[in-house]
């Protein structure tokens, strides 16, 4: 890997932060406002692609913005595990900023300068997570993604969404200063730097019962990640509009979540280290008793934004489930599933969004016969349920793949059942939605003159239902990727 | 027990200021009047600056007003003279304390003319039934 | 090296005390251009002396010609020509803020109080200065009696307020003064450094560990320490507003500065001032400090009382931090001093904005905030991100390395307490956020378009926080530069 | 507000022939005295402090004396505000002057590039300049804090 110094990361993540000023300045002139999210977007994605070769090269693009702590500057570094997440968060804001303006407008919802504004803001700092050099650059974004969504999150501003606003701080502030700074500055203490380097900085350095604890406060301090017991938030930021719910809490947060804790094992502690003191089968454990619970209660969920955020909790867990099993396949799979899992995620809360645009309808219980009155946006659920699931012939199917073949080749029985049951589960809890929008008749006289969302809604949703097929079918780039990240 | 007392004896001047120092420390933790919170703050000073100008005393020491031309030949003794810096710092910490206490006064007659009481109780219930 | 340059770094603003009492008393409009004008060229200076310092080495200077010991030593190095700069520029950046406030609370009254307030920024330019100990009680008591002055300037039981302090103060200085009447008695001098050279021999006597006990009690109670902090909230908060935005962010600041410069000028090898017992009851007091004025500042219902608890707390992290005796902790101690000046003054003039326009500052009262006031709200947020500590903030790198200092050092239970302090500190300020982002959620509906109408703060409020709120930001940014030319310098090796 | 002599002596219910031929005949002398203080300050005991100290006594005797409109009648408030500060502001400026002219604070010697006396008597007579506006500064705030507590802030009647 040759390092190229580099302004384009800074330029990515520039790009829209200081892309929040034009938007709030044309905060009486919707139209232009919109215009300049669109914009913003497409030149942010442009630049991201524009690394990728680059990095499918194996280079990577670095760039120190300031000299902070000696040994750890705020430097952003391009490599193949940050551009995943950025590729996937750029590109799907795009689609969110498309899909925005439907819905917003549809449901003709206050203070959307501040929406937009915030929304720039956070995925800032989602791809600055992304970009991060070292652990101190993406805690600084964690904390940036934290606060710039808590807008976003209480948009409503009214006592449900204070309420929420306050559980979601209280989780995320609490267990990133309580739990990761205490960690990090531990890290730095041991190993004198806190660079992203392969293989981790703790080889050799550490007990490991001082891994063991370094483990867990990580995990749980980046409490995006929805690890249970500090899952409590994603359920109740559901309060948010649904864009919202779908980008942030379907991709861009809670992945900056999983993908902290990817780079914190793959790049701090290190698969080997970890392995040599055993702790894989910690992570693993904390990681399955996360994803058969949350699987469960999300069958109990009658919101269908409520389900979809268990079923987020859930999925989240298979990620951090590969990354813990610490053998190639699985890792590998866990990559995988972050880019495949937001694709197939994203189309869901669309399509619930979609729904609640058209219909005003929040539960599952009365969505009985939509399907027929929606059916683009009923297939596009089925395809991404489908995906989630990880049923060919979708993208989601190659990430779970690799999980449980990892699993196998790990000899770890437990796993496989975990895995095998939750597959189950995943099943059980969407195939009942699609079931009740198209083959349960709505009762008489209830959804007349219901028709499809607008087209700034349907449009997102198609596409990225059709992104999650395509991925099944050339998940080429991507698995190299996710090679390269793992370093295979 | 004669130890002890020698050792008092010996430094009498020393414990005195302890005690001037203990009086004022009292008056100002201890009395809930702001004139006389203000008179224990003097005495506290008063103990300190006695306490500075003592440590520059000697047995036998004259005042330190020195024939310039005497002192130019080496003709001084400087053990017939006291040393000077301790009053010369004093001077500054009295005109210091002078200050304190004129703006203390002040503020007690802003005080007063609101409360028209210098008790710190009947203020603070003054000020609670506002 | 001989340079009068710091000199009118301080002359500046002490002769246009008593100018401006002279003009300004027949002619109100002469007051602002001469105040500000004589503290701008006091920043200048400052940035000029700072490069020298930088360029040069240490400055030694001796007012009237008279050779240290027996004259008054001034002594410039990097890090007082930095806390030069720091108090130049915050009381230059706070006075804009301070004259509009001042015009509305003490029309009549105008010149006194740039008078006074022009005296204690001279002063607390020579506690920086100085390094005889016995010239910095008096300076130390310059920057007290003008602040007691100020701050019974203040409406409603300010006198009262102002009267306790000037109590609390008096015992502080007289501590402080005998602590160095025995120091005197020991080595016969008042030179600092000089004191210094004649520690080693006196080690463990009972007496120099009376006069060290003395004279940290007596700047423990100036900076307002944990179980020594009485008088501060309720003297800080009765201050008129004009004054507050100028002794919160100094005052404490300066006192620690001192307490951390006689420890690094006492400290030497063989002399080691700060012993193991001690330094460990010191830590868990600072702790305990931190805990306890964290929780007290949960329990107050009013902006500005809870930001004068959040002081104390921080003087708990800044005495903890020097008295962890390593680098780091010294290193976090003197940068907090600079980020928690900054931070502190950012927050006061967000407040002294509030309270231009509502009138209050009782929590009731920011209902709404960020719609009638957006622009103040905004920055009030960095302020307040600042003080929770999240980067790039400037006040994350301090605690990072007060933090890292408590790991170091093994002292567990001072970081617990940061971290505490910080998730209180986090609750503090969103429950203000909340409040100011919410609004009452009952009338919102039918308020909404009656307060909808921004109401900012006047432009002389809102620039200078529009510019600690970019400061907080660009100091963060540039903290290895500030820590690598300027504090590390100035921690001696093995400290 | 200015009243004339007659009208702030009239003020005063009681007035003591005895007393006020006394501190009439006594004032002067003191003020001399001060006088005296202020001006031997630089070579010998005594100075701005001591003297300054003197002669504010010597107002305060008067006010006693003659009522606090009185006193005020001779030395205003606000002029003796202004004497103060500029007191206060001699002291300053011949230090920073001295600073200004290539010495250091404080450093008279560097006063002879105005006056050519030698540096040496410099020394002496900077001081002297010095301690005249600590005099000065001294004298009225003795007054203004006399005259504070006398009227209980109110400044126009007095003891």
């Amino acid at each position: 890997m040759t390092p190229i110094v580099s302004i384009w990361p800074l330029a990515a993540i520039l790009v829209s932060l200081l892309g929040a000023l034009p938007i709030i300045l044309a905060d009486r002139q919707p139209n232009l406002r919109e215009s300049w999210t669109i914009l913003i977007a497409l030149v942010k994605l442009m630049i991201v692609a524009s690394l990728l070769p680059g990095v499918l090269e194996g280079n990577s693009y670095v760039f120190t913005i300031a000299q902070v702590i000696p040994g750890v500057p705020i430097e952003l570094r391009v490599d193949a595990l940050g551009m995943i997440f950025a590729l996937v968060a750029s590109s799907l804001w795009l689609f969110t900023s498309i899909y925005s303006i439907g819905y917003m407008r549809a449901l003709d919802e206050h203070a959307q300068t501040r929406y937009y504004a915030s929304f720039a803001v956070a995925i800032s700092a989602t791809l600055g997570v992304a970009f991060a050099g070292n652990l101190l650059t993406m805690y600084l974004f964690y904390e940036m993604l934290s606060l710039s969504t808590y807008p976003l999150v209480t948009h409503e501003q009214n006592a449900e969404a204070r309420s929420s606003g306050r559980k979601y701080l209280t989780y995320i502030l609490g267990t990133s200063i309580g739990l990761a700074l205490p960690a990090m500055m531990i890290t730095y203490s041991v190993a004198g730097t806190l660079d992203f380097t392969s293989g981790g900085i703790l080889a050799g350095k550490a007990s490991p019962e001082l891994l063991a604890l370094l483990v867990v406060l990580f995990l749980f301090g980046f409490a995006k990640a929805g690890l249970m017991p500090f899952h409590g938030w994603l359920p109740a930021a559901m309060v948010a509009p649904t864009p919202v719910s779908s980008f942030l809490h379907g991709v861009a947060v809670v992945k900056a979540g999983v993908f902290s804790i990817f780079r914190i094992i793959f790049d701090i502690l290190g698969p080997e280290t970890l392995q040599s003191a055993d702790l894989g089968s910690l992570i693993t454990y904390i990681a399955s008793v996360t994803l058969l619970i949350a699987s469960m209660v999300a069958l109990t969920q009658d919101s269908l934004k409520r389900r979809l955020a268990y079923s987020t909790i859930g999925q989240l867990a298979y990620m951090v489930l590969g990354a813990g099993m610490l053998s190639a396949t699985g890792m590998l799979g866990g990559v995988m599933h972050l880019a495949m899992h937001a694709f197939g995620k994203i189309t869901l809360f669309f399509c619930a969004g979609a729904i609640y645009v058209a219909s005003k309808k929040k539960n599952i219980s009365q969505m009985d016969g939509l399907g027929r009155r929606m059916p683009i946006t009923y297939l596009a659920f089925f395809l991404g349920s489908l995906s989630i699931i990880g049923m060919p012939p979708l993208g989601g199917f190659i990430s779970k793949w690799n999980l449980l073949i990892g699993a196998v080749e790990g000899d770890q029985l437990v796993l496989i059942v975990v895995l095998l049951i939750s597959s189950l589960l995943n099943a059980a809890y969407f195939f009942p939605i699609v079931y009740r929008g198209f083959f349960v008749p709505a009762a008489d006289g209830e959804g007349d003159g219901i028709k499809e969302a607008p087209l700034f809604c349907l449009i997102p949703l198609s596409v990225t239902a059709l992104v999650s097929l395509a991925l099944f079918f050339y998940p080429d780039t991507l698995l190299k990727l996710a090679r390269m990240a793992i370093g295979i | 027990m004669e130890s002890i007392l020698d050792h008092v004896i010996a430094k009498y001047n020393y414990w005195f200021y302890v005690v001037l120092m203990m009086i004022g420390f009292y008056a100002m933790i201890g009395k809930r009047n702001l004139v006389k919170k203000l008179l224990g703050m003097n005495i506290f000073q008063t103990a300190i600056i006695l306490f500075f100008v003592s440590t520059g005393a000697k047995k036998g020491g004259s005042i330190p007003i020195l024939d310039k031309y005497a002192a130019l030949q080496g003709q001084v003794d400087v053990n017939q003279v006291v040393n000077p810096l301790p009053h010369v710092l004093m001077l500054t910490a009295i005109v210091v304390g002078v200050s304190v206490t004129g703006v203390a006064l002040a503020v007690m007659q802003r005080i007063y003319r609101k409360y028209g009481t210098l008790e710190e109780d009947e203020i603070l219930h003054k000020i609670e039934n506002e | 090296m001989k340079s009068n340059l710091h000199m009118y770094v301080m002359a500046a603003p002490l002769l246009t005390a008593f100018l401006v009492n002279i003009f300004g008393r027949n002619n109100r409009k002469v007051i602002a251009p001469m105040v500000l004008g004589a503290l701008g060229l006091s920043s200048l200076l400052a940035i000029a002396v700072l490069k020298r310092t930088l360029m040069l080495g240490d400055l030694s200077y001796t007012a009237g010609a008279w050779t240290p010991p027996w004259g008054i030593e001034l002594l410039v190095d990097p890090l007082s020509a930095l806390m030069l700069l720091l108090i130049s520029a915050v009381s230059f950046i706070a006075t804009f803020a301070a004259l509009p406030c001042v015009k509305r609370d003490l029309e009549d009254r105008q010149h006194i109080f740039f008078t006074l307030y022009l005296i204690l920024i001279a002063g607390l330019m020579g506690l920086v200065l100085t390094a005889d100990a016995f010239n910095l009680y008096v300076m130390l008591e310059i920057t007290s009696i003008t602040t007691y002055g100020l701050i019974a300037l203040g409406r409603g039981r300010a006198p009262l307020s102002s009267f306790n302090y000037i109590i609390m103060g008096s015992v502080a200085a007289s501590f402080y003064l005998l602590g160095v009447g025995y120091l005197y008695l020991l080595t016969g001098t008042l030179n600092m450094a000089d004191i210094a050279r004649y520690l080693p021999a006196l080690q463990g006597t009972a007496a120099l560990s009376t006069a060290l006990a003395f004279i940290l009690i007596g700047l423990w109670i100036k900076m307002a320490f944990f179980p020594l902090h009485g008088w501060l909230p309720r003297a800080y908060t009765d201050a008129p507003d004009g004054a507050g935005v100028l002794i919160a962010p100094l005052m404490t600041k300066v006192t620690i500065y001192l307490m951390v410069r006689l420890m690094l000028t006492f400290q030497s090898p063989t002399f080691p001032l700060i012993s193991m017992d001690v330094r460990t009851l010191v830590i868990w007091a600072a702790a305990i400090g931190i805990v306890c004025a964290s929780s007290l500042a949960l329990a107050q219902r009013n902006l500005k009382q809870m930001l004068t608890y959040i002081i104390i707390a921080e003087v708990g992290y800044m005495v903890g931090g020097a008295w962890l005796a390593n680098d780091q902790g010294m290193t976090g101690t003197l940068l907090h001093i600079v980020n928690d000046a900054l931070m502190t003054l950012c927050l006061f003039l967000a407040a002294v904005a509030i309270a231009y326009r509502t009138g209050s500052l009782h929590f009731d009262n920011l209902k709404g905030l960020y719609r009638r006031m957006p622009w103040t709200m905004a920055f009030f947020t960095i302020g307040a991100f600042a003080m929770i500590g999240v980067p790039p903030t400037c006040g994350f790198y301090s605690k990072w390395y007060l933090l890292l200092g408590g790991i170091e050092a093994g002292q567990w239970e001072f970081v617990v307490a940061l971290i505490f302090s910080s998730l209180v500190n986090a609750v503090l300020f969103f429950r203000i956020i909340e409040l100011a982002y919410f609004g009452s959620l009952q009338d919102s509906e039918h308020h909404a378009h009656a307060s909808a109408e921004p109401q900012e703060a006047p432009w002389w409020i809102l620039s200078p926080l529009a510019l600690t709120a970019v400061l907080l930001i660009v100091v963060g940014l540039s903290t290895g530069p500030l820590v690598n030319n300027i504090i590390r310098l100035m921690i001696p090796v093995g400290f | 507000m200015r009243i004339s002599l007659q009208e702030a002596r009239d003020r005063i219910p009681q007035r003591d022939t005895i007393l006020e031929t006394t501190v009439r005949l006594m004032v002067p002398f003191i003020q001399l005295y001060g006088l005296y203080v202020i001006v031997h300050g630089h070579y010998s005991p005594g100075g701005g402090f001591q003297g300054g100290v003197v002669l504010g006594a010597s107002v305060i005797l008067f006010a006693l004396a003659f009522g606090l409109p009185a006193s005020k009648h001779y030395l205003s408030e606000s002029t003796n505000i202004i004497l103060a500060n500029t007191g206060a502001l001699i002291y300053t400026g011949i230090a920073t002057l001295c600073a200004l002219l290539g010495g250091m604070f404080l450093d008279y010697s560097a006063l002879a590039k105005i006056l050519p006396i030698d540096p040496i008597s410099w020394r002496s007579h900077g001081i002297f300049l010095v301690e005249v506006g600590v005099g000065m500064g001294v004298t009225t705030i003795m007054v203004s804090i006399y005259w504070d507590m006398a009227s209980a802030g109110r400044l126009d009647e007095g003891l």
